[in-house]
């Protein structure tokens, strides 16, 4: 019953999308917003990678909000799980040597990984998000793999702190410099297509990267702990 | 003059600061949010006269619109600043004494993340960063209200965040189609596209968007979640829920339908949809027995009673919707806040343990009757110039219709005044047995309370201390091409 | 070029589908992985790399240790 | 096969959005109907990212300059959805924290069998 009712109601949402979605033509151009990116983007942001110039600059503020987000999940979820905390301390069964070793050995590899992801931000594919999840993924690797560890609360809490304040202050300082606007790209754009150019891009996505980064893997270190 | 910007983003700064500040002194941490509310409120009032001259348009990034985001500061986003700002402030003060368990440091950066999303919600002008600041204010407010994590705080948790994430869902596919029809996210810009647009095109998006939003605005068939989550969650969270949430909610809906697409035709649909709102939330309001439950349904009814003055879509129609949107988020948080405490003492949330309290707790008591007459709407409460707006805006429309319509809202006003009246009744009248022993709430608490009551006895006897924006933010909602050319030039 | 692209899709709506049925738990979220790993080829072809990076770390590899460890936490059969 | 090329991104998209919707509405069990949510969000940035996909077009990245000249496809959306993702991510790890939570008190995950508010 509950099933029939479901189905009709999307059916009758589904026909109301399948007939605005005529006026949105697959593969066509559809805006000057876009065009005017992709036209002007490199010279106004010095970024190549023009999403990266879209989500950090033209749509920075999104972004901040993004960020907050995140930041308010990670809190929310820290205020549900700490109401109440059972004590007792599972005995674990512990790792084999070679899955331990293993681990030690690839959690660095792949912090450089995702470090490398949010620092070429602004050249190749990829930026603070993608990196921040990458650095997220190593720490569940060590909880696989390296049963017991735990992330360093205090320091993550810094790490994260950081990260957003950094965005924050960015964000201030064009209000004092440079045209006087929030979040504007004041620092020089330097060279496109190399590592020290589109001015306060690489600033903001390594400090989203860092806080993305510690973020989720506080979130991940939440759930675990819960959950052995 | 300082850039609006500094609204959002200090909050946000102070919110991201605060675990460090926890780090190095746990005690200073909820003084936190009592700062950056403060310092809000003296940006807010230094705006006030220049924005009601001349609507401030602030380019992020310095891009001009439609390539970057911008805030529009109008009439409407200075009066709803201003609101968000002093139920924050004074809210705030109230949880510095009244939050006692739980993990506080979370809660105080959720509560200042809540409202901060409520800030942005109102003060942006472009439609995606519309979406994420309203996601940030319902994601915090879910978190929130399972903050005392027992039973009934998750389980309206769970409801809240499946509906309202549905809700998030349909709204960016609405976003969606829009920029796949027009290009563009930047509000101005779309209102002025879709004007050309023709109206079969643009009702599907339009449709996702209201629904999705509606769920936050918890207009009819769309309010399941409100009861059970504004009853759970711990009483200062469930003032600023019913008192600004919701509101921002509405108000969102409205920027849509007023601004963006400019409806002027459908809008019959929503008178019936208000009043149906107003009369089941008073109506279930009257058959609880739960104090918060009761408050919460008041709620639903008030949204009811607004969403019809907005649908009105006139002058004084959209005027009496701000004007009650302020005097139910002044007289519904000074509500939530005295039964807090009441709670409190008493450890029972059933209208029947309250008797006595009017001996026990004589200024909580004081403040709650004032808020309760208020929304009731009698005078010389604030309550009473804003449905006397609304009545005067329906009788404006010079319907046989509107007056039947009058007639049921008023029948909803005398239900809303017998349930009212009889908590009251039980609070004053019905001694309980043992005596009567002195046990005030905190200074801390009472002090937001009676600014409160004092907000709302000032306006509702100078109604003109709030009119002066009123007639400037209806025609900023009704005009809008006065906001696409104060956007876009 | 098309029918790649078409089998892919299909692919995942199968992949949707299975995560309606399945009884376990642990089998519905390992096609919702599916689906997010699929959506994230499909990104990739639609010239979106970046997105297609954040779905496949994002959605496909982080939220399916988030649902694996709720589960753990609580029951892996519906019903 | 044009009309194919034209309308499968679309197809699969809102395939996603409605199949999510439907676990959503339909079944009972918290998790269910969060991977319901996680389905129904996937589909929602397929749709969007189609939206800005350009025929022929490349990705906007101007890494390579060999492929200088040909067009590119619109950043817009990749933007937005890189956002939504996030915002996704989010309200999951919430909403399962709260399921854990849930499962504690109730030692159930049936939401028809979770009746401790009523209406």
């Amino acid at each position: 019953m509950r099933s029939i009712v479901s189905l009709v109601a999307l059916a009758v949402i589904g026909a109301g999308i399948a007939v605005s979605l005529d006026e949105i033509p697959f593969g066509a151009v559809k805006s000057r917003v876009g065009g005017h990116y992709v036209d002007l983007g490199r010279e106004q942001t010095g970024a190549s990678n023009i999403v990266t110039a879209v989500v950090v600059n033209y749509r920075g503020f999104d972004t901040l909000g993004e960020v907050t987000v995140l930041f308010v999940a990670a809190m929310g979820l820290g205020a549900v799980l700490a109401t109440r905390r059972n004590k007792q301390k599972p005995d674990i069964e512990s790792a084999s040597l070679v899955l331990y070793t293993g681990c030690r050995f690839l959690f660095p590899l792949i912090l450089l990984f995702g470090a490398y992801i949010f620092i070429n931000g602004h050249l190749t594919p990829g930026g603070g998000f993608q990196g921040g999840a990458v650095v997220a993924s190593a720490f569940v690797l060590v909880y696989l793999g390296c049963r017991g560890k735990k992330i360093n609360e205090t320091g993550s809490k810094l790490v994260e702190s950081a990260g957003g304040l950094i965005f924050i202050l960015v964000g201030f300082a064009g209000l004092a410099v440079g045209g006087h606007y929030f979040l504007s790209n004041y620092l020089p754009r330097g060279e496109l297509n190399t590592l020290f150019s589109a001015g306060v891009i690489p600033i903001i996505y390594i400090a989203i990267g860092l806080k993305v980064g510690s973020e989720l893997a506080g979130v991940i270190d939440r759930l675990v702990e819960e959950s052995t | 003059m300082v850039n609006p910007v500094v609204l959002v983003a200090v909050p946000l700064g102070l919110a991201f600061a605060l675990p460090l500040i926890g780090l190095v002194s746990k005690r200073m941490v909820k003084y936190i949010p009592v700062a950056a509310f403060a310092f809000n409120l003296v940006v807010v009032l230094r705006h006030i006269p220049g924005v009601l001259e001349k609507p401030v348009v602030v380019h992020i990034g310095g891009f001009v619109p439609p390539f970057g985001i911008n805030l529009y500061v109008g009439p409407v986003g200075i009066l709803f600043a201003a609101l968000i700002t002093i139920a924050g402030l004074l809210v705030s003060v109230y949880s510095l004494v009244y939050i006692r368990e739980g993990a506080k440091e979370k809660y105080h950066i959720l509560f200042l993340l809540l409202l901060t999303g409520a800030m942005g919600v109102v003060l942006t002008g472009d439609i995606f960063n519309l979406f994420v600041f309203f996601e940030v204010l319902c994601i915090s407010s879910y978190a929130l209200v399972a903050y005392l994590g027992d039973k009934g705080g998750i389980e309206s948790a769970i409801k809240y965040l499946i509906q309202g994430s549905v809700g998030s869902s349909l709204l960016l596919i609405g976003i969606g189609l829009l920029y796949g029809q027009f290009g563009t996210l930047n509000m101005a810009d779309l209102a002025r596209e879709i004007q050309s647009a023709s109206p079969v095109s643009v009702f599907v998006p339009m449709a996702l968007m209201v629904t999705g939003l509606g769920v936050e605005a918890a207009i009819f068939p769309l309010n399941a979640w409100l009861p059970d989550a504004h009853s759970s969650a711990p009483s200062s969270i469930s003032a600023v829920l019913s008192g600004i949430a919701i509101e921002v909610g509405c108000y969102a809906v409205v920027r849509i339908l007023f601004t963006l697409f400019g409806v002027t035709d459908l809008l019959m649909f929503f008178v019936f949809l208000g009043v149906t709102t107003l009369l089941i939330g008073e109506m279930c309001a009257f058959s609880q027995s739960n104090i918060k439950r009761m408050l919460a349904y008041s709620s639903i009814g008030q949204i009811g009673l607004i969403v019809f003055a907005f649908a009105l879509a006139s002058s004084y129609g959209v005027s009496g919707g701000l004007f009650q949107m302020i005097s139910h988020t002044l007289g519904k948080a000074l509500l939530f806040l005295a039964a807090g405490y009441m709670i409190y003492r008493t450890g029972s949330m059933q209208i029947s343990s309250f008797q006595g309290m009017g001996g026990k707790m004589p200024l909580t008591a004081l403040a709650f009757t004032i808020g309760a007459f208020s929304i009731v709407g009698l005078p010389p409460f604030i309550g009473f110039p804003s449905k006397f707006l609304i009545i005067r805006a329906a009788l404006a429309k010079e319907a046989i219709l509107f007056t039947v319509l009058i007639g049921l809202i008023l029948l909803g006003t005398v239900i809303e005044g017998a349930y009212f009246f009889r908590v009251i009744q039980v609070i004053y009248f019905k001694k309980g047995s043992e005596k009567p022993e002195r046990r005030e709430a905190p200074v801390a608490a009472l002090i937001p309370m009676f600014i409160f009551a004092a907000l709302i006895l000032i306006i509702g006897i100078y109604p003109g201390l709030v009119s002066r924006v009123l007639g400037p933010a209806a025609n900023e909602l009704l005009n809008k091409m006065d906001y696409i050319r104060s956007v876009l030039g | 070029m098309i029918l790649v692209v078409t089998l892919f899709i299909l692919l995942m709506l199968a992949a949707a589908l299975a995560a309606l049925v399945f009884k376990d738990l642990m089998s519905a979220v390992i096609a919702a992985c599916m689906v997010s790993l699929i959506a994230s080829i499909l990104f990739y072809l639609l010239q979106a790399p970046d997105v297609a990076m954040a779905e496949a770390s994002i959605g496909a590899a982080l939220v399916t240790a988030i649902f694996i460890v709720a589960i753990r936490r609580t029951e892996r059969y519906e019903e | 096969m044009n009309w194919l090329q034209d309308t499968v991104y679309y197809i699969g998209a809102f395939g996603l959005v409605f199949i999510g919707l439907f676990v959503m509405l339909v079944k009972r069990n918290l998790i269910k109907v969060i991977i319901g949510l996680s389905i129904l969000e996937t589909g929602v940035n397929l749709f969007l990212v189609s939206v800005g996909y350009i025929s022929r077009g490349t990705a906007p990245i101007f890494s390579n300059p060999l492929v200088e000249t040909r067009t590119r496809v619109d950043p817009v959306p990749q933007a937005l959805v890189l956002t939504a993702i996030v915002i996704g991510v989010a309200v999951l790890a919430l909403a399962l924290s709260l399921a854990i939570r849930l499962y504690q008190h109730y030692g159930t995950l049936d939401l028809s069998k979770i009746r401790e508010q009523k209406w």
